[in-house]
């Protein structure tokens, strides 16, 4: 199209035809292409003809190209009585930029999660057992979301609750090989994280509910006092 | 020395060289960009290539300007007559043979860098005319004319560190620990508290009744001991309706709280 | 995700791989596509794949996108490092309507410019070197604010001066790919007369008529006339 290379020999004659004959409809489409893209806005059917050369048919021109765009990126679309390209429906998502703002997560999620990882798998009403209030469904969505948390097996007890575990991710965040890699209470009151010194011999009550997670952090815990 | 005559003003060589044969080139002497501009236009009039150029001839050429616009008591500027100082010494360097304890460099040196100078501005003048007569966008290409503006859209994560994680779970487990100790659990109605009475009592509440006068006795005296209970009695009431078991009313913002039993035909 | 607490493990994993397979290149190039037509100023291939689906790889859908508006009312430009779409020159005489009156540059403002492109990084005091005169500051503001040229890094000699550099708007107006593809820049190089050559001993100094200058730029002269 844009490559006439092989212009006729008689170009003098040629050219001046041309003043009278439309261009190729090839021409015509290139043109009206470039005048819908660098237009400010849509353009109607009349403005185009009165552009271009004489002779020219935009409407025409009009159909090829909106062939041309079917399924690109951007399309040729009807606007009232004018034209104009604009970007296929589909890829609107392209037309955002993201900026992430990173924040430190709520007190309610931290304190949610460091009990999941401390007594997973845990159900929750065990977490709102051993928090002492309610958890919020924003909460829990929130940890899944991020991907902290999971929901590991129901548990076989009435009702089938789920539970709750720390995922991979969780893991790898945090730089621990497992959540039994978590530092004990006592190690957490050696290192001073432990505000408030209770009675000696007095050890922390578990939820009731909280069967299993007494059962698997135990085993964790006593294996990181022992060095 | 004015810095911005106008691109156009470049002069035709060939008028140029007429003009200095006429001695007219010295009232054209602010068209010119300093020395060095007038130095390439009198280069240009010896009619040969620039790498060819006679530099002793340029600067006889230029002597001889300077010479005939103090004839014409024409105002040159300094830089004009430093060039025609600095030329006229070049002229000497390149006329004697070269003095052996002469220091600095030698006549022929600094002509050539001289012919270098006006070699080197003459190519910037070419270039410059070959970008500018290039398409230019705005005026041979266009940009999108509608362009569509990038939403900027927040996203937020969320973080925390290892000693959040374990400062949190110490925080839970040290209240846990307390629990029995810091409670103060004489001054606490609590909802299952309130249910149990109430479960007892809806039995009879057949009309609308305050529910106010649910509250457990000997808790209305103390303004704490009063609150909890009016807590602990109206989340029950909520609880019992949940259940179906009572209905609940109220006339208007803030005004008494009305329970009565639901009856079975109700039901 | 809140409902596939039973989802198998494998099924999970699927789905995060699919999560990190590009799109096909097909779907890549109409993402590309629909970026560029709607920016009026070039997009970086960084930003590019900044914006589409992990995995993408803009360059590659580049080579694709600019083959196929070859020759069309519209091309695929390379400015830098950037990329955009614009008119074909030819059609140019279609766009009265768009064209955009700039203000007519003084004989050395074009020189000055043309010194900062073919020298870059380059001094004032280099610059007036060449020229024979001083550079007005209203010169360089105007190059400036046209965002034709900006300042580039100090020059590490005596002084630290300031340079400038030619930008990607400069490129960008003059349809050029990168500052190498400047007309007649290698004849300029072979031909020597790009070279930074000393002037040997004394010579008249320069553009001493502006004070301004001649105080910024005094210690860079000083430097490039000593030998």
């Amino acid at each position: 199209m844009a490559d006439d290379t092989d212009m006729p020999q008689d170009a003098a004659e040629t050219e001046e035809k041309s003043l009278f004959e439309a261009p190729p409809m090839g021409e015509q489409e290139r043109m009206v292409e470039a005048i819908l893209f660098a237009s400010a806005e849509p353009v109607t059917v009349k403005e185009l003809n009165g552009r271009m050369p004489h002779g020219c048919d935009a409407a025409e021109a009009l159909v090829h190209l909106r062939k041309r765009y079917e399924g690109r990126g951007v399309n040729l679309v009807r606007v009232g009585d004018a034209w104009a390209i604009r970007t296929a429906p589909d890829l609107g998502f392209l037309m955002q930029k993201e900026t992430v703002e990173t924040r430190k997560l709520s007190r309610a999620a931290i304190e949610t999660l460091a009990i999941v990882a401390y007594h997973q798998p845990v159900t929750r009403a065990e977490i709102e057992e051993i928090r002492g209030v309610a958890v919020s469904r924003g909460t829990v969505d929130q940890l899944l979301e991020m991907e902290w948390i999971r929901f590991g097996r129901r548990r076989m007890t009435p009702g089938r609750p789920v539970t709750f575990v720390v995922t991979q991710e969780f893991l790898d965040h945090f730089g621990l090989e497992s959540a039994r890699d978590l530092p004990g209470l006592k190690e957490l009151r050696a290192a001073g994280l432990l505000d408030n010194r209770p009675p000696p011999g007095v050890m922390p009550q578990m939820g009731e509910g909280d069967q299993d997670a007494e059962e698997e952090t135990a085993e964790g815990q006593s294996e990181l006092f022992e060095d | 020395m004015t810095d911005d005559p106008e691109f156009d003003d470049t002069q035709d060589t060939d008028s140029v060289a007429a003009r200095l044969a006429a001695e007219a080139l010295i009232v054209d002497v602010d068209g010119f960009e300093g020395p060095l501009d007038l130095l390439l236009t009198l280069g240009r009039t010896q009619k040969v290539d620039l790498r060819k150029i006679s530099i002793l001839h340029l600067a006889q050429q230029y002597l001889a300007f300077v010479e005939k616009a103090k004839q014409l008591r024409i105002e040159l500027a300094a830089d004009y007559l430093v060039m025609a100082a600095w030329l006229a010494f070049l002229k000497s360097r390149l006329l004697l043979p070269p003095d052996p304890t002469e220091e600095g460099p030698s006549g022929e040196e600094l002509a050539a860098h001289l012919a270098f100078q006006l070699e080197r501005l003459q190519a910037m003048r070419d270039v410059a005319a070959r970008l500018m007569a290039r398409d230019q966008k705005g005026r041979d290409f266009f940009v999108r004319g509608i362009p569509e503006n990038v939403e900027r859209v927040k996203r937020v994560t969320y973080t925390a560190t290892l000693l959040d994680l374990m400062q949190a779970y110490s925080r839970i487990r040290t209240r846990d620990e307390f629990r029995p100790f810091v409670m103060d659990r004489d001054r606490v109605f609590t909802m299952e508290q309130a249910l149990d009475r109430m479960r007892g009592l809806i039995g009879f509440a057949g009309t609308w009744t305050d529910i106010s006068a649910y509250l457990p006795d000997g808790w209305s005296s103390d303004p704490v001991r009063l609150r909890s209970a009016t807590a602990a009695t109206f989340a029950a009431s909520l609880e019992l309706a949940k259940e179906g078991r009572v209905e609940l009313r109220q006339s208007d913002t803030f005004a008494p709280i009305q329970l009565r039993r639901r009856g079975e035909s109700d039901g």
